[in-house]
């Protein structure tokens, strides 16, 4: 037996691909939340931008589909495949890295990768994209404890508890409660980031706690959103701060609404086109990885606290063409990834 | 022969109505209460019984439609799927941020009536394409989740429609709307179970599938028009938590499937048809949700909860069939 | 002691001969007529799609998919359901992956061994608790699910020397995955045993009409609970496929492999009421469906569509695969 | 009588895989009378009935009822026609109450519009049941019925025909009495008489003296055609026999000439003390070579011995010896381990295993038989299930020929072959072994069960009959309520007559 039987000669050429060579490729977990949604759009317009097509992939949250696809992609023409990649959990990103750098694919991911896989010991992993969870984690959990006066309990909704930004997020939260001596957790149960489980765990933990819950952390938007409609079945809508992650559209107009506190921006349409917009710029050889700056190769992107004074901002979540200009493209990093 | 009858009289009285063996269910019911009431304060306070009987309703209304289904001895995992095409539907048929709908009632109905044809299309599957249940009701929640995905279009419709809202947040007697809605599809059930030829059909279908053929009786519309009476309890379902979650989402059925499932055979009905019903299910319902319920309000760990719910459901109803063992039974 | 029975010869011999006949043979080879069909609609879809590299890709990706569900088919054989394979193999990952740093080489057979023992104990629960299986391994999901949790501190385990598992993404004869490999050896140790044994009556009897079986002196409960050992054991294998190919261990992550696992016994022909069916069958379904999974998007259809369309060709697939002759009575 | 027969059947054929159930059968039903339908297992009785109420579709051949050509495609055609039918394995839903098991079909009155009238149905079914003169309360769930009033529940079912159809109905009964006991039986020959005042009847059994008794006239079918017929009046069973078979049977039918002494000193079986749920305090001993009969009403407990006596059923105390060694039976295999083989009295459910073949059902006990070393062995295999096919003549077209497709007959050789092939039974528990047997096939069985006590293996049976139990047994045990009311020896030669045994079990 030899190894390796479908890999030809795969040392990365930095050769520029034809822009029309170029396959774009964009997948995520599924199209059916807004946040995904809004991701696939924004890898559609960058697309548009230099006339190409995204081919769009979704796998069910289900990792091993995941796997399967990347391997069934990188069975077929790699030379000029471009991927921004959304990868299921941590775990799912050393097979799809080490896929793509065998098969001499553009990789980009965001959100989810092991601490010491660094895309700089890849040729053609490119980048790794992420926000500080425990940056959101700490924000959102301080303006919760301004909104709820400095003291009293609040319970946390945790999301899917084998993923790091469920863990790095309630880091956050644990680090702002540190800060924020008065500020109790009476209790915090996991929601796997689904509005519908948020929805009855809140309802649970509000008969559990009575009035002691004075506000709400969610890790992210969905199960803020559960946790206000419990709220509001409960007759406590507006007694009670609900903050959470992802600035999706909802969450913005709650926010403007009153009904909830605060949330994080993470941009899934500039997530969904920045990934592409690198890999394009590296495949047509008007970006070489080498002259990459080390802190651009795995980094934070900057991420907004949002609140009723600038909701507004982040309303209409737009894709900005000169966000993906080859020498724009690190615009937004707001530190390296520690 | 006076010997048949010294016999036979005694058995007598255990052959109408529910017999002991069907006590399981119930008694498990109230020890887990117990248990539960005697750990936590908060767990026996009215606002917390409240509660649980809230969050069973959507439970309560899928697991109606499932128990007929696994009466005729099939299986149902299309609620997933179904629902999310149901909530989709509603949601962007009353008023809503994503057009000018306002159809209310209407749309309520209209997805309902999305459910049936769900239902009607995996009774079809099995009576037409000879498809068994468990991949021809598989292959319909694929179905009605792209359905759904290819309604949600990327932008989540939330409902303004004031009385789907209401339903979920209006109380009468101390319990939602959606909780009376629940308690009605359990009565509806339980006079279609009981009062009508569909219902007894379905429960004979368990039973003997063969006998009926033989007495002349053509099974497969009862089978298909099963199928579609489950549809439109998970299409209500979706409706449900769509009122709930104030928005349709694709992903409302996701885990119902198997929790009803779950549930009505905890409550007693078997997955080879032929035994239990919506009463046995509606205590499978309450029995699931006060240990969902019950474990976090004595504070298990979020890690262990779902082992601790698995290991009390095997207990639970390895305790109900114990007095029913016998040594040649059946269990598959 | 001998019983010499010499009872008066028949009047008119019976007839003797065997073999099954021509229809019987076609259904037997519908599986692989469906993976047939599905490939070149996928070919037809998109040229590309049938390249060596391809298809070596896709018989890598679903060996852990054919090993489970081989394993699984046993336990659908004997009439029962075993819902808990995937969760016992997130479990044998997170296991295997915390175990290769001290034990090396040796883990992989460990992993295997507990996962099949785990295997056994819920086949021994099923058959003296006297619940059915839907709801031994419905709550054995739950239990294996929350252990694998809190063992791996609900979180990857990554696996930093992976050389012990390495051998597994090796290729036969530079084309064959070696996963691919293992699973079709599996399938056919399994086939063979079942084949050459009174085995293989013992479990269809079993299947078909366990009060029958039982009294006919079958070792009805031995036979269930080897069924959930070796479906264990299958688990604890994918689980070490998925390490190999993962280079670590997850608590979820082969849980969403469930369903497709059952859709391959189903759309091989096994009769999910148990009796009929084998494991050469489920190879073929797993095929069928690990196409379904990736070779729908692949070929470009949208997320969407690809759902309905899984949807729909799954129960055609099914229709066809069906071998209803044996099964007078479809649930 | 009328002119024109009720029913007429000419030249139906009808094809199975490797069979030709119907050969083109004639048979005429004329208006208002019994019709008895004879013929050994597997002659194509139960086929042709089966076509004559839809449920098989003739492949050649045409069915005139009263004079017309028709079509008929399913059960309620035939019912619109006026003809129903008492299948041969019972055909009742179990979990539902008699009431609604008599209706099923034909509900009328009880259901309107899809919804169902407890109250309408108890009525109708009362009705039914009143006609047979039987007690079942009529809304009591099937499965807790015993199995003859199951049996009970069917008759009063195909009565129903009488309300449905304007014509005079033709009620088709297909081996009603296997299961019945005397009285019922008596109950039921009433009803038949009853019905040919305005119906006809077509009858089925394999106890000749039954056919002659209630029937007007005979066919006899074989090999499934028709091959003569017989007025009953003034005919004998031994005429009819050799009609069916084309020889005279025996005089002998028990085979009592080849009845050996017992001569063993040591029980094979000796029983003690054995309690259960259903039976208190049983002592049963059997030697080698003898064979005991149990007999008892329904409910009596028999059937419970016997299955405990095979590790079937739990015990609460007791002892067992084999051969004078105490042994402990916890389970099936240990009773199979122990020598001892079991005919279940449910063929069907129990017996066997409808869709795998003769050879693995005839191999499934005794696995070391057709195996070498761990491995099965198939030409061993096959030269030993050819060996028994022949020897027990079981009809079959081939050893691979799932079990399910043979007649009942047929499938019940199989059955007693499975324990046989070993060569090492020492115990044999027959629970109703030659149930729905055609004459034939049970001098066969009778044949065998005297040829394994002579070569000394000890055999408790339960009869189908009285008759049956004094013809083979040795010693017959009567149960009552659970408990040996007595013992009567019944040696060749000092037979007791059915009548005292009859006295100790009520
Ligand atoms: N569904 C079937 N498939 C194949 N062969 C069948 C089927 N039904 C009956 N046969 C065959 O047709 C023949 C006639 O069977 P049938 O049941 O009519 O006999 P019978 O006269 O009723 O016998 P018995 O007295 O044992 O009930 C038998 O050889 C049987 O094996
Ligand atoms: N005293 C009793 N109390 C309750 N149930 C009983 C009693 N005696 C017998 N039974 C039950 O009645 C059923 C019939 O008993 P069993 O079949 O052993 O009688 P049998 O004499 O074999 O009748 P048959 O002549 O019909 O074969 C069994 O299921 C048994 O459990
Ligand atoms: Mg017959
Ligand atoms: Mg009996």
């Amino acid at each position: 037996s030899s190894e390796q039987a479908g890999g030809e000669d795969t040392s990365a050429s930095e050769a520029g691909c034809k822009s029309a060579d170029v396959r774009l490729v964009g997948q995520v977990r599924n199209e059916s939340n807004p946040y995904e949604a809004s991701w696939l759009a924004g890898g559609d317009a960058f697309a548009q931008s230099v006339g190409l097509k995204q081919e769009r992939l979704t796998y069910d949250g289900d990792s091993t589909k995941q796997q399967e696809q990347i391997s069934q992609l990188l069975a077929g023409d790699t030379k000029c495949l471009v991927m921004n990649v959304l990868p299921n959990g941590d775990s799912d990103t050393p097979p799809i890295v080490k896929g793509a750098d065998q098969a001499g694919a553009y990789l980009v991911t965001q959100w989810n990768k092991p601490a010491d896989l660094k895309p700089a010991d890849y040729k053609t992993w490119i980048s790794h994209i992420t926000y500080n969870g425990v940056e959101s984690g700490q924000q959102i959990g301080d303006a919760l404890a301004t909104a709820i006066g400095g003291t009293g309990g609040i319970i946390a909704l945790q999301g899917i508890l084998d993923t790091a930004a469920a863990k790095d997020r309630f880091a956050g939260l644990e680090a702002s409660l540190k800060k924020n001596s008065g500020v109790k957790l009476l209790d915090q149960q996991a929601a796997n980031f689904s509005r519908a489980e948020a929805l009855t765990v809140t309802k649970t933990l509000l008969t559990k706690h009575g009035d002691n819950v004075k506000g709400i952390w969610a890790a992210n938007d969905d199960m803020a959103l559960g946790a206000l409609e419990a709220l509001q079945q409960a007759g406590k809508a507006g007694k009670v701060a609900v903050v959470g992650i992802d600035a999706v559209p909802d969450a913005i107009t709650a926010i403007q609404g009153g009904k909830m506190t605060a949330t994080v921006s993470s941009d899934g349409t500039w997530q969904g086109g920045i990934g592409l917009a690198i890999g394009y710029c590296v495949a047509t050889g008007k970006l070489k990885v080498a002259d990459i700056a080390a802190d651009n190769r795995a980094f934070f992107a900057k991420q907004f606290l949002v609140t009723k004074d600038n909701a507004a901002d982040f309303a209409q979540p737009k894709s900005n063409p000169a966000d993906y200009e080859c020498g724009n493209v690190f615009n937004r990093v707001a530190g390296p990834l520690t | 022969m006076t010997a048949e009858e010294v016999v036979t009289a005694p058995r007598r009285q255990s052959r109408r109505g529910a017999s002991f063996r069907d006590a399981g269910p119930p008694v498990a019911l109230i020890v887990i209460f117990g248990i539960f009431a005697a750990l936590s304060p908060q767990f026996r306070s009215i606002d917390n019984v409240q509660n649980i009987v809230d969050a069973a309703a959507v439970l309560a209304v899928v697991t109606c439609g499932i128990t007929f289904v696994l009466m005729m001895g099939s299986i149902d995992l299309s609620a997933a799927g179904v629902m999310g095409a149901s909530a989709l539907t509603v949601s962007l048929l009353v008023a809503n941020n994503r057009n000018d709908n306002d159809f209310g009632l209407l749309g309520i109905l209209v997805a309902v009536l999305l459910g049936c044809a769900f239902g009607c299309l995996s009774g079809l599957a099995l009576v037409l394409l000879k498809v068994p249940s468990f991949m021809a009701t598989l292959g319909v929640s694929a179905i009605g989740l792209g359905v759904a995905t290819l309604m949600f279009a990327g932008v989540q419709p939330n409902i303004s429609d004031a009385m789907l809202e209401s339903w979920a947040i209006e109380r009468f007697l101390g319990f939602a709307y959606l909780t009376w809605i629940a308690a009605a599809c359990i009565l509806v059930g339980w006079l279609i179970q009981r009062y009508t030829r569909l219902g007894r059909y379905a429960y004979a279908i368990g039973g003997a599938e063969e006998v009926l053929t033989l007495s002349g009786v053509r099974v497969k519309p009862y089978k298909i028009a099963v199928f579609t009476l489950a549809g439109a309890f998970y299409g209500l379902g979706g409706v449900m938590v769509t009122s709930q979650l104030g928005a349709g989402l694709v992903q409302a059925g996701d885990g119902y499937d198997f929790s009803a499932i779950t549930a009505a055979v905890v409550g007693g009905t078997l997955l080879t048809g032929g035994r239990g019903g919506i009463l046995h299910s509606a205590v499978g319902v309450l029995l699931v949700m006060v240990l969902t319920n019950g474990l976090v309000q004595v504070g298990v760990s979020p890690y262990w909860q779902g082992g601790v719910e698995g290991l009390i459901v095997v207990a639970a109803v390895a305790a109900a069939v114990i007095p029913q063992r016998r040594r040649n039974q059946v269990v598959k | 002691m001998s019983t010499p029975v010499a009872v008066r010869p028949a009047t008119e011999p019976a007839t003797v001969k065997s073999g099954p006949r021509p229809v019987e043979r076609l259904t037997g080879f519908m599986p692989l007529i469906a993976l047939v069909a599905l490939v070149a609609a996928l070919t037809i879809a998109d040229p590309d799609f049938l390249t060596q590299r391809s298809l070596t890709a896709a018989a890598r990706t679903a060996a852990p998919l054919i090993v489970l569900a081989a394993g699984a088919t046993l336990v659908v054989l004997c009439g029962g359901i075993d819902l808990s394979i995937a969760a016992l193999a997130s479990l044998s990952t997170v296991l295997l992956a915390l175990w290769l740093p001290d034990l090396g080489g040796l883990a992989t057979p460990v992993v295997i061994v507990v996962a099949a023992a785990i295997g056994a104990v819920q086949g021994t629960a099923h058959v003296l608790l006297r619940i059915p299986s839907f709801i031994v391994t419905l709550g054995g999901l739950s239990i294996l699910s929350a252990v694998a949790l809190v063992v791996s501190g609900a979180g990857t385990v990554r696996v930093v020397d992976d050389s012990p598992v390495k051998w597994l993404d090796l290729y036969v004869a530079g084309y064959v995955p070696m996963s691919f490999a293992v699973a079709v050896i599996v399938v056919a140790l399994i086939a063979v045993v079942l084949k050459v044994t009174p085995l293989q009556s013992w479990i269809s009897a079993t299947g078909y009409s366990e009060s029958a079986a039982r009294l006919a002196g079958t070792p009805v409960d031995l036979v269930k609970i080897g069924a959930f050992c070796v479906s264990g054991a299958c688990a604890g294998l994918a689980a070490v496929m998925l390490v190999s190919r993962q280079f670590s261990g997850g608590p979820t992550m082969a849980d969403n492999l469930l369903l497709p696992a059952v859709a391959a016994i189903v759309v091989g022909g096994t009769a999910i009421t148990g009796g009929h069916g084998s494991v050469w069958r489920s190879l073929a379904g797993a095929l069928v469906v690990t196409l379904l999974r990736v070779g729908l998007p692949i070929v470009g259809v949208p997320s969407a569509y690809e759902q309905i369309l899984y949807g729909a060709i799954i129960v055609v697939a099914v229709a066809l695969t069906l071998d209803r002759s044996r099964v007078s009575i479809i649930k | 009588m009328s002119a024109v027969p009720a029913l007429e059947v000419r030249g139906l054929v009808k094809h199975y895989p490797g069979v030709k159930a119907l050969d083109g059968v004639d048979l005429i039903v004329r208006q208002n009378e019994v019709l008895g339908l004879a013929g050994e297992n597997g002659a194509g009785k139960s086929t042709l009935l089966k076509a004559l109420v839809g449920l098989v579709a003739p492949d050649a051949g045409e069915i005139y009822v009263r004079g017309e050509p028709v079509k008929l495609r399913s059960v309620v055609d035939a019912a619109d026609h006026g003809i129903g039918m008492v299948f041969q394995e019972q055909s009742l839903v179990p979990n539902l109450t008699a009431a609604e098991n008599i209706v099923l079909g034909s509900e009328g009155a009880a259901v309107r519009r899809g919804i169902y009238r407890w109250d309408a149905m108890r009525r109708l079914a009362q009705e039914q049941l009143d006609k047979i003169g039987s007690h079942i309360d009529p809304l009591a769930r099937t499965d807790t019925l015993t199995f003859a009033e199951r049996q009970m529940v069917e008759i009063a079912k195909v009565l129903r025909i009488e309300e449905r159809s304007q014509h005079p109905p033709v009620i088709i009964l297909d081996e009603p009495t296997s299961v019945l006991e005397s009285k019922e039986i008596e109950t039921l020959f009433a009803q038949i008489r009853r019905l040919r005042e305005f119906a006809s009847v077509v009858f089925v059994s394999h106890r000749l003296d039954e056919v002659l008794d209630v029937c007007d006239r005979v066919t006899v079918l074989r090999s499934g055609q028709s091959v003569g017929e017989v007025a009953t009046a003034g005919a004998v069973p031994r005429e009819l026999h050799r009609m069916m078979i084309g020889s005279t049977g025996s005089d002998d039918h028990y085979h009592e000439n080849a009845a050996a002494p017992v001569t063993a000193e040591q029980p094979r079986l000796s029983v003690r003390g054995l309690s259960g749920k259903s039976f208190h305090d049983i002592d049963l001993d059997v030697a080698a070579g003898e064979i005991v009969a149990i007999v008892g009403v329904h409910g009596s407990g028999r059937e419970d011995v016997c299955r405990a006596l095979f590790g079937a059923e739990p015990t609460t105390a007791g002892e067992i010896r084999m051969d004078g060694k105490k042994i402990d039976l916890p389970n099936t295999r240990a009773a199979c381990a122990a020598g001892i083989g079991y005919v279940p009295a449910e063929r069907k459910i129990e017996g066997m295993v409808g869709s795998m073949s003769v050879a693995e059902n005839m191999t499934l006990t005794k696995q070391k038989a057709r195996c070498t070393g761990p491995f099965v062995a198939p030409k061993k295999q096959a030269t030993l299930v050819d060996s028994w096919i022949r020897r027990l003549s079981i009809r079959t077209p081939n050893r691979d020929t799932a079990i399910g497709r043979l007649s009942g007959g047929n499938q019940q050789k199989v059955v007693l072959a499975r324990w046989l092939v070993g060569g090492d039974i020492r115990l044999l528990l027959l629970d109703h072994p030659t149930r729905g047997l055609d004459i034939g096939a049970r001098s066969e069985v009778y044949r065998l069960m005297r040829e394994l006590a002579a070569s000394g293996v000890a055999t408790v049976l339960l009869a189908d009959s009285l008759e049956e139990a004094i013809g083979m047994a040795d010693r017959i045990l009567v149960m009552n309520d659970g408990r040996v009311a007595t013992e009567v020896a019944c040696p060749s030669g000092g037979k007791p007559s059915p009548l005292d045994l009859v006295k100790e079990m009520v």
